[in-house]
């Protein structure tokens, strides 16, 4: 299973903190979020209009990153911290 | 030494400042910079930021630009505090505590922290408003230029 | 609002800070330098600093600075303040905090005013050693060329 | 006259603060200089060995500046505060 977060905006419009994702081989971040936006339309629709980031096991990765079992995604929008 | 937290509770700039002064002289350049809530003087105006992070990915990141600022620069002790939660106007958000043997490189580090802090740890900011409204605050351009400097 | 002060007695640095955050929050980025005598760690150290000045050219200079960088850049609060006379180790010899809606433009003024001040203002230092030698500090290539980084 | 005014170690090697110099016409900054060496060695010495700065009435000028009676000169090191 993947652990998948989500943050900011993109934890409020989605109505969700975290949740599990079942994780198939050679499966990557964009392939996660592909399975996200399956969901139902309020998915489909937020990852739709969100620039998405995503951080894998707490580093910045792009969305080719592939992802393994046990490993943690963090999907949010950019920071706007300081 | 370096020093970073990310906490809820507020912070006293003045009593940093003063920790870090008690070096029996070793430095010769303090450079702090601290973050604030802005009053921005709308008609429904900011009353409070509400910051939220990723606790973990957070500090891990905030302590390696400190070690990559350590690697660019001379600098002696680091101090890098970042508030989340809500935070009301006039109150410090972020503080940036750099000290070195020779000011440019104080100064330096201390810039170098606060362009890279803004475009690559992981804070969010909503802004609450006087009505009662709150709103993400978008990432800036001028933010992302600002750190491309250092690359 | 500027507040440029050239004094013997000593300043507390922390305390100038106090006095620029009571802003109701107008600022959103204050940055605060001090330059202290250092210690140098020499076998025959550096006990203090003797800093003379031209009274009266020494404050105009300090004020024009302010205002060019008032032109330059969007601040709120200027404090400059430069002690003159015999400084010990550890202690602060100059002081500059600027106040600012958005924090790259207090960051250019604070670095700005230090450059400017290091090369244009009529203050000269003398070093003092633990065997009681004395001796004037020479002028640095490496400020002129931070100085004109603002030309 | 012009009032001339030392500063730091031009000040101490000189053992003067502050003297007056008759204003001749035309005369500039240099040629003052040239007035205070032939008071003896140890000027022409200073004068030799130090790079001088000048204000006239507090503000820095060329050392080919014009003089006037009244005037405010004052010769220096380069400066090496803050």
């Amino acid at each position: 299973m993947i652990r998948v977060l989500f943050f900011a905006s993109l934890r409020e419009r989605l109505g969700c903190d975290a949740l599990e994702l079942a994780c198939s081989p050679g499966m990557c971040v964009s392939d996660a979020i592909v399975e996200l936006e399956s969901r139902g339309p309020q998915w489909r629709e937020v990852f739709a209009e969100t620039q998405c980031l995503a951080a894998a096991n707490q580093t910045m990765v792009p969305l080719s990153h592939p992802l393994n079992d046990g490993d943690e995604l963090a999907l949010f929008p950019p920071v706007t911290g300081g | 030494m370096n020093k970073v937290r990310v906490q809820h509770k507020a912070f006293c700039a003045a009593q940093e400042y003063q920790a870090v002064v008690d070096d029996g002289g070793a430095n010769g350049a303090i450079v702090m910079f601290t973050g604030r809530v802005r009053a921005d003087g709308a008609s429904n105006p900011v009353t409070a930021l509400e910051l939220e992070h990723y606790p973990g990915m957070t500090e891990q990141v905030l302590e390696r630009l400190v070690l990559e600022a350590r690697a660019r620069w001379q600098i002696t002790e680091v101090r890098l505090i970042h508030r989340v939660g809500k935070i009301a106007v006039g109150e410090d958000i972020v503080l940036v505590l750099v000290s070195s043997a020779h000011r440019q490189q104080a100064f330096s580090a201390a810039e170098f922290l606060m362009d890279k802090l803004k475009t690559t740890a992981t804070f969010w900011k909503k802004e609450h408003r006087l009505d009662g409204s709150s709103k993400w605050v978008e990432a800036k351009t001028s933010d992302d230029a600002a750190a491309s400097r250092w690359d």
